[in-house]
This record gives structure tokens, C-alpha cells and sequence, in this order.
């Protein structure tokens, strides 16, 4: 193909979710895989050189254009829709479920010292957060974890893009194998997306 | 308490999210180090707090309560002699409430890294606009046919009928009509088209009569499986189409 | 300003319409009309120099960008593999449907506890669902069931394909726990979209 470039570069605009590198090779599937990758690098570095208004960015297991964050004030005088705003406290909510999914309410509960029956409903509401199913335990509690939705919003690559939490290592010993959890559980998402 | 720490307390006490924020604005506002908690200070100074709230007629939350009885039982143990030689290693009576406190700390910091990444629709925009290309793909979705019962053919003509001008309605078509007619004349029209609509069929002519007598044709053929009727979405289009292929 | 043709280009591409050179002149209020137009033509050259993807279209009394129309084919592609999306509400209603059709509207808002007639006009949209007949009952409320497309969709040989479709049937008379089961599960597709 002449132009793979090109191709990926149109593909990742007109898609209106990130698209993510294994639809892109299935999509072009006479190019090979690492073809693709090093066309998606040289995309990434073209629009930093150029300082363009949009960049790609990496995002929820896909690759999507974005307005550069600092050109935020021109596009507020552009749009009239406010942006939607988060409480401390779904902040808060949301912050844990992220870091510690799969979680239930009590779990929450425990590290916030608060009941969060609010915060959950309305982060659910907001799709940022989602039910996972139920936990094996009396009363059968619902578990959450975050959506994909989570991720674009808040810019982030997959979960272990999170960043690092800085005192839970020391607390929590077993914070390996929850992230190699999440690994697991990211990748099984991705793949069901 | 003097009144300054009153407005204070007063204004301070509606961004507190439960007891453990609370008792991390404490820690903070003394600059206690959490690993080593004052626990008598803290104690007497959450104390204070509810005394305030209570004051001020605001609802405490049962967490608050729990709390407190958590400090005044710790405070309590604390007091208690340590064993010359604890037959295993006793543990800081403060150690869970310093583990709650540090990662709920934790979690406040990460919520408010969060908070600071450049958020989707408040710093980032995506490409809102419709592409040419899905303003056709709209359109062909809805060109995408349904097979259709006589059911929602009856729908669809009620919907047609219910459209019509009422006046139109009133007047006498003074053309002579037959079913057999229509239906020669619809089949004759699919040989040649191949498709047609139900309103190609009324050549708008849309009087009752005409209306009615061909929608009796078109179910009469249907029954007849002379003919196929398909609708592009439950309120669209009805096409026809012939049963074979001629 | 530093950078005028990053702000354009930004606000060209985040605009959910052509975007006109009078708005622009509005939202960059300190910059000349004439800079402006000048740093337009340089995005429109800068695109068609690079040979890329997509390109700055004047279109309908505006600005837009756009995929280049010689890589239509690869878009139709992307556009076609597009997964289906429902709603949970949809996805809530189909299930109800499905395992317990044929329906009426009212029968399923007494399960969801919510109206549910925009869900239900969405899955007669997408044609996973459709109308069965009227129920011979005052008001003759119409029958929903599900269409060969929802099998299809849903890879399912039959309806009897359907998780626990016959337990389900079994349980018959005891409404409230098919109910539950119902909820349960649907709770279940819902996480799994």
C-alpha cells in the first residue's frame, strides 16, 4: 500500500471511539502488524513536531485525536456545553474504584468512612463506573469497576496507565497481584470492546 | 473555644467527607506525624467538632459517632501499662485507625491526581462533527429492509389514512374502481419496476376510496404470496416487491 | 497570540459544524481577519503537503476536516465493522423481551419500573425486536417479540438457545424469582457490553 500512513490516519479520525491497534490491522489486514505500529509512532511524532492544535493520543486500548490540552480556553469559547464536573466525593469514589476493581460498596465504604450509595449511583449514571457482576458472599454484593468510558475521559492508555499510588505499596503487600488482576481484567475488557 | 475557632470550625465543616477527613484535617492542621498520633489531643479535638456540629443543629452522621467511640477506645488502651515482656509483639493500639487514615489519604491524592489530567471535554476535545461518510451510513441503515406482517401493513395504512387532509376525505371519487383492476395494474407496474412504494401505487391520488381499495388489493396479493411487503423501519416507507421473479 | 494556526486548527476539528471564518474572527477577537485567512491557507497547504489522511475542506460556509475521499474504501470498512451498540436500558428491555415474549409494553415497565418506550423504539429501530400482534385485552396493547436479526446478532440457534431459557420456564409460576433471575442476568449482559 502506498500510503499506509495516511490510511491509519484517516481510519483513527473517523472512528468515533479510539480504534484501537488490532481493528486497524484487521482493517488493513495485508499490512503487517509492526508496519502499523511504527506508522502510529511516526503519526504521534509528526503532529508533536508540527506543535498542531490536536495530537494523537493513546487512550482506552485505542488511539484517537485530541485537542491539546492547553488550547482548552479557545475551545470553551467554541462550545457553550459545560463540561460535566465530579464531586470530592464521587472524585473520591471514583478513585478508589479505579485503583482497587474489582471492589464492592463496603469495601469503598471502609476507606472512605462514608457511605458512598450516592457517589456510586451517580458515577454509574455518568457510565464512568460500571457493575461487574456479584460477589460470591452472602448478600451477593455488587462489584464495580470502571468502563472504558473512564479511561477516555480521563486520558488514560488501560489502567496500569493510572498513576502510581504512592504510599498503597506499603499498606497493601498483595497490591502485585491486584494489579496483575487488573492487567487480566484490562485485557479481557479491551478484548470484549 | 474561643469565637474565632468557632467560625472557624463552622466554616470548615461542610467540606468534610466523614469523620476520617476530618480527623486528616486535624493531623494536618497540628502537623502531627500519623505514624505517631497524639491520640488525647485528637481525641479532645474531635470531640470538639461534634460538640460544634451538634451546636450548630447540623445532622451528625452515625460515622461520626463510631468514630469517636474508635479514639476513646484506642485513647483508653493507650493508657493501659505495657507488659514488661509481651509474650508476642503487641500491636499500637493506633495501628488500624493510622492504616484507615493513610489510605484514605492515599485515595484523596489520587482523586485529585485524577482530577488533574487533562479531562475529556473540559482540556481534550474529539472530533464532534459528522463525517460525509456517516451521514450516508445513516441513510443506509435506514434503507436496510424488513420483511413485514400484514399487521404492521395495517399499521402503516392506518398511519397513511390518519395523514390525509380530511377534506380530501369528504370527496366523492367519481372513478370507477375495481379490486381486480388494481391488482392487474399493481402487478403490471412490479413487472416493470420491480419495486414499488404504497405511495407510487396511489399516484397521489390519496382519496378513500382509492386508499382503501388498494390496500385491500396489496393484502389480497399478499395473501395471495403474489407479492412481498417490506418497510424500511416501523414508521417507514412500505415497499413491494413481486413474490417471484418474473 | 503564538501559535494562531494550532488554535484554528483545534477549534476546526472540535467544532460540530463547519466551522465559519466570522466565528473564528469572534473567538480569536485580537487577531486581524487577514492573519487569520492567511493561517487557514497555510493549514489547507500544510495538509495536502504531507500527504495526509485527512485534509481542511471548505464546506457549506465553513471550515471542516475531513478523511481525503481516495481512502473512502478503507473508512466504508472501519464503518461496517462497527460493533452494535445498545444501551443498558435497551439491552434491559431485549432481555425482558426475549425471555418473555410475547409482551406487552406495560408488562415490561412493571419489570424495569421505568417507561420504557424509548428503548423499545430503538430495538424496533434496530430491528431486534418487533411487533407480534395487539393482545386482545381493552386498550389492545401490542405484543413485542424478538426478530430473526436478535438471534443473529446474539448468535443464538433459537430461542431456546437462550441462557437458562428453559429454567426460566420451569420457574413459570414462581413470577418473582424469573423476575429476579431476569434482572440478574441482565445486569450480567449489561457488564458484558
Amino acid at each position: 500500500m502506498e500510503n499506509i500512513k495516511a490510511v491509519i490516519e484517516a481510519l483513527i479520525f473517523a472512528s468515533d471511539a479510539p480504534l484501537s491497534l488490532e481493528k486497524i490491522c484487521i482493517i488493513l489486514s495485508d499490512v503487517e502488524k509492526q508496519e502499523i505500529k511504527e506508522a502510529l509512532e511516526k503519526i504521534v511524532l509528526e503532529y508533536n513536531e508540527r506543535q498542531s492544535g490536536i495530537y494523537l493520543q493513546e487512550v482506552a486500548g485505542g488511539f484517537q485525536f485530541r485537542t491539546r490540552p492547553e488550547l482548552s480556553p479557545w475551545i470553551k469559547k467554541l462550545k457553550s456545553t459545560k463540561p460535566h464536573s465530579l464531586s470530592p466525593a464521587a472524585m473520591e469514589t471514583l478513585a478508589i474504584v479505579a485503583y482497587k476493581q474489582p471492589i464492592v460498596k463496603s469495601e469503598i465504604e471502609s476507606i472512605r468512612g462514608v457511605d458512598v450509595g450516592a457517589p456510586l449511583k451517580g458515577l454509574l449514571d455518568k457510565k464512568l463506573i460500571r457493575i461487574v457482576g456479584r460477589k460470591d458472599v452472602p448478600g451477593k454484593p455488587i462489584i464495580y469497576g470502571t468502563t472504558r468510558k473512564f479511561l477516555e475521559v480521563f486520558n488514560l492508555k488501560d489502567l496500569l496507565d493510572l498513576p502510581n499510588l504512592r504510599e498503597l505499596k506499603e499498606l497493601n503487600q498483595q497490591q502485585e497481584i491486584v494489579e496483575q488482576e487488573i492487567v487480566e481484567k484490562t485485557t479481557e475488557d479491551i478484548s470484549n470492546l | 473555644m474561643d469565637n474565632e475557632q468557632t467560625i472557624n470550625y463552622a466554616i470548615k465543616l461542610d467540606i468534610f467527607e466523614g469523620p476520617l477527613d476530618l480527623l486528616l484535617y486535624l493531623i494536618k492542621k497540628n502537623e502531627i506525624d500519623i505514624y505517631n498520633i497524639p491520640i488525647a489531643l485528637v481525641t479532645e479535638q474531635y470531640l470538639q467538632y461534634l460538640k460544634m456540629i451538634k451546636a450548630l443543629n447540623l445532622d451528625l452522621a452515625g460515622e461520626y459517632l463510631v468514630m469517636a467511640s474508635t479514639l476513646i477506645h484506642i485513647k483508653s488502651r493507650m493508657l493501659l501499662p505495657v507488659p514488661e515482656e509481651p509474650e508476642e509483639e503487641e500491636e499500637d493500639p493506633r495501628a488500624e485507625l493510622v492504616r484507615q487514615l493513610l489510605e484514605h489519604k492515599t485515595f484523596k491524592e489520587a482523586a485529585a491526581n485524577l482530577g488533574e489530567r487533562p479531562l475529556l471535554e473540559r482540556d481534550v476535545f474529539t472530533r464532534s462533527a459528522l463525517l460525509p461518510e456517516e451521514v450516508e451510513k445513516t441513510n443506509t441503515d435506514e434503507e436496510e429492509l424488513m420483511e413485514i406482517s400484514v399487521f404492521e401493513l395495517i399499521e402503516a395504512f392506518h398511519r397513511i389514512v390518519s395523514q390525509i387532509d380530511k377534506k380530501v376525505l369528504m370527496e366523492i371519487d367519481l372513478e370507477k374502481l375495481s379490486l381486480t383492476d388494481i391488482i392487474n395494474n399493481i402487478m403490471e407496474q412490479l413487472s416493470v419496476t420491480k419495486s414499488l412504494t404504497f405511495e407510487d401505487l396511489l399516484k397521489g391520488k390519496k382519496d378513500r376510496r382509492r386508499i382503501i381499495y388498494t390496500f385491500l388489493a396489496l393484502l389480497e396479493l399478499i395473501k395471495l404470496r403474489m407479492i412481498k411487503a417490506y418497510q424500511t423501519s416501523v414508521f417507514g416507507v412500505i415497499r413491494i416487491f413481486p413474490a417471484v421473479e418474473s
